[in-house]
């Protein structure tokens, strides 16, 4: 069995680290780094050779959208697995455009979320459905407007 | 007499109409406190939606640790009991509308004002890391540094940064004046951090100038 | 003359208010909007504010537990989990805009119905005992049943029971009609609670009259 190698950027440290232990406990998986700003992913990812990335959305430095175009563009063997608390209007649009090859919520149950990460890094597409329903409703509350 | 009796029907169209738009704006106001209200609620569904998630995955990580490794179950245990605690305390300080400070309103409110000044910022979505007893004072600290660098800086952009003990504003504006100078603001805030058991510091953001407020609250 | 110009200024005044009032009228109605959403964020916080009690308190009994009686720890750990995810889904139902139905925005708007109805009510206000998959029925029996409460009954109180695997809504109205009668709404329930594997019942409250609205959930 070959490892699935993850790289995580997420800007809760608390979020990241839980998500990363559960990760771990996957005997496939491997997470070989983290970095908590989205302006950190590329260079990370050139020293750590990850086979998926798992970015959150909403990060300083470069939100995640901007991170997975400029992942895919000097990484293009790593896949990009977009993981978000909220689904914002286009965020899963831009998310696809920018290269993503799924977008699921944060808490997506444990075993759900390393079969994304497995289907992501065999290439297929992963998109959680109720999110992306969420997402489209393309500026239907100035709950969402930000 | 035609004249006159369009005269009289103008005259009183304007006092009924004053009425009608003394009882409008009554009502935008009435409405515009509720929509304080709004954005406040909108800030709260962030640190809710980000609370409930950290908490939704640390507790199947405890689950699963649970019979492998109970010692590190505990600490996730602990971390979900204070995380949920600070989250409820959020949760009613906002709903109770007394609105005292807290970190994540202010955040937001920065990122209001400072788009609103026409200011690039770079503002932290996550308050996870800061325990509970920071979050009022940093709180204060966000909104008193921002109002500054919206009224002295002439800065182009401005970020905030936190950790789980300090707190910083700094932008890349004018910077400092020599004079030192100054009002009320920064001299109430170091009171206020004092009190809490913290330091604060202003000076040079860097060597082109810029400003940058720091508070750390000591160990 | 003099009357001429009064009555022309008299003119010009009406139109300019009608401009400033047809204006006020516009902000009126998108502040209106803002105050609903206000509402519901209201109710998610009712709600939100008990699950997170509840988290609270779950997560430092598990944390007792722990050391003495970890297989209890478990299930407390299990809880917490599924109670951050579910109500994690409401933040996001409540704020996606999509809001089908969801249980806590519908006894929030129960209430609100019952109390300008002027019809004392007894509303749960925590919904942490339904799984998360009875809720969205559970929400629409809500729905339509006071809905009916407040058209039909002439009640003066009206309880909603809510159980894990039932809800009720009872009122002390002057109780069903023998006709049967009656027009689309019990009947699209009734085929909403099947489709979800549900029995709805309706009849008599009590010996007294009154109406009773009940679904149970099939095992
Ligand atoms: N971001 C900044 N850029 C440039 N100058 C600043 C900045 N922040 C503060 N200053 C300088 O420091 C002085 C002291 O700030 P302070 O907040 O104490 O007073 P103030 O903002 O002038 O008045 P007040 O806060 O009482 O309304 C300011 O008057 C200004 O000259
Ligand atoms: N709480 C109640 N008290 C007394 N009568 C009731 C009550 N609820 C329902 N009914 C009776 O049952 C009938 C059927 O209710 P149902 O909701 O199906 O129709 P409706 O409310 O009349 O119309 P709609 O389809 O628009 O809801 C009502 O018309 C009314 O006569
Ligand atoms: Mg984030
Ligand atoms: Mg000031
Ligand atoms: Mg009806």
């Amino acid at each position: 069995m070959t490892t699935i190698r993850l790289l995580l950027a997420d800007d809760q440290a608390l979020v990241r680290g839980a998500l990363a232990a559960l990760l771990d406990l996957e005997p496939d998986l491997e997470v070989v780094a983290q970095v908590g700003r989205g302006d950190e992913v590329v260079a990370r990812a050139l020293e750590s050779a990850p086979d998926v990335a798992l970015l959150d959305i909403e990060m300083p430095g470069l939100d995640g959208i901007a991170a997975t175009a400029a992942l895919r563009a000097r990484v293009p063997r790593c896949e990009v697995l977009v993981v978000t608390t909220f689904g914002r209007p286009g965020y899963l649009r831009r998310a696809m455009e920018a290269g993503a090859k799924g977008f699921v919520v944060k808490d997506t149950p444990a075993a759900q979320l390393a079969d994304a990460v497995r289907r992501v890094h065999s290439g297929l597409r992963v998109v959680d459905p109720a999110l992306a329903a969420e997402t489209l409703v393309a500026g239907a509350s100035p709950l969402t407007a930000r | 007499i035609l004249l006159a009796s369009v005269a009289v029907f103008g005259i009183t169209k304007v006092i009924e109409r004053n009425a009608q738009l003394r009882e409008a704006y009554e009502e935008i106001a009435r409405l515009a406190v509720t929509e304080e209200r709004a954005r406040m609620s909108r800030d709260l569904h962030d640190i809710l939606g980000h609370s409930l998630t950290v908490i939704t995955v640390k507790a199947e990580l405890a689950g699963k640790l649970l019979p492998v490794a109970p010692e590190r179950a505990v600490s996730e245990v602990a971390d979900i009991e204070r995380l949920a605690r600070e989250a409820l305390a959020d949760v009613r300080t906002t709903i109770s509308g007394q609105r005292s400070v807290t970190l994540v309103t202010e955040l937001g409110g920065a990122r209001n004002a400072l788009a609103g000044a026409g200011i690039d910022a770079e503002v932290p979505t996550a308050v996870d890391e800061v325990p509970g007893e920071h979050r009022e004072v940093f709180g204060w600290v966000v909104r008193e540094g921002v109002t500054n660098v919206v009224r002295h800086s002439g800065a182009r952009t401005c970020t905030i940064l936190l950790t789980a003990h300090s707190v910083e504003v700094v932008d890349d504006g004018r910077g400092p004046e020599d004079t030192g100078g100054g009002g009320q603001g920064l001299r109430g805030l170091r009171e206020r951090v004092q009190q809490a058991g913290g330091r604060l510091e202003v000076g040079r953001a860097g060597p082109d100038g810029g400003f940058r407020l720091k508070v750390d609250m000591l160990p």
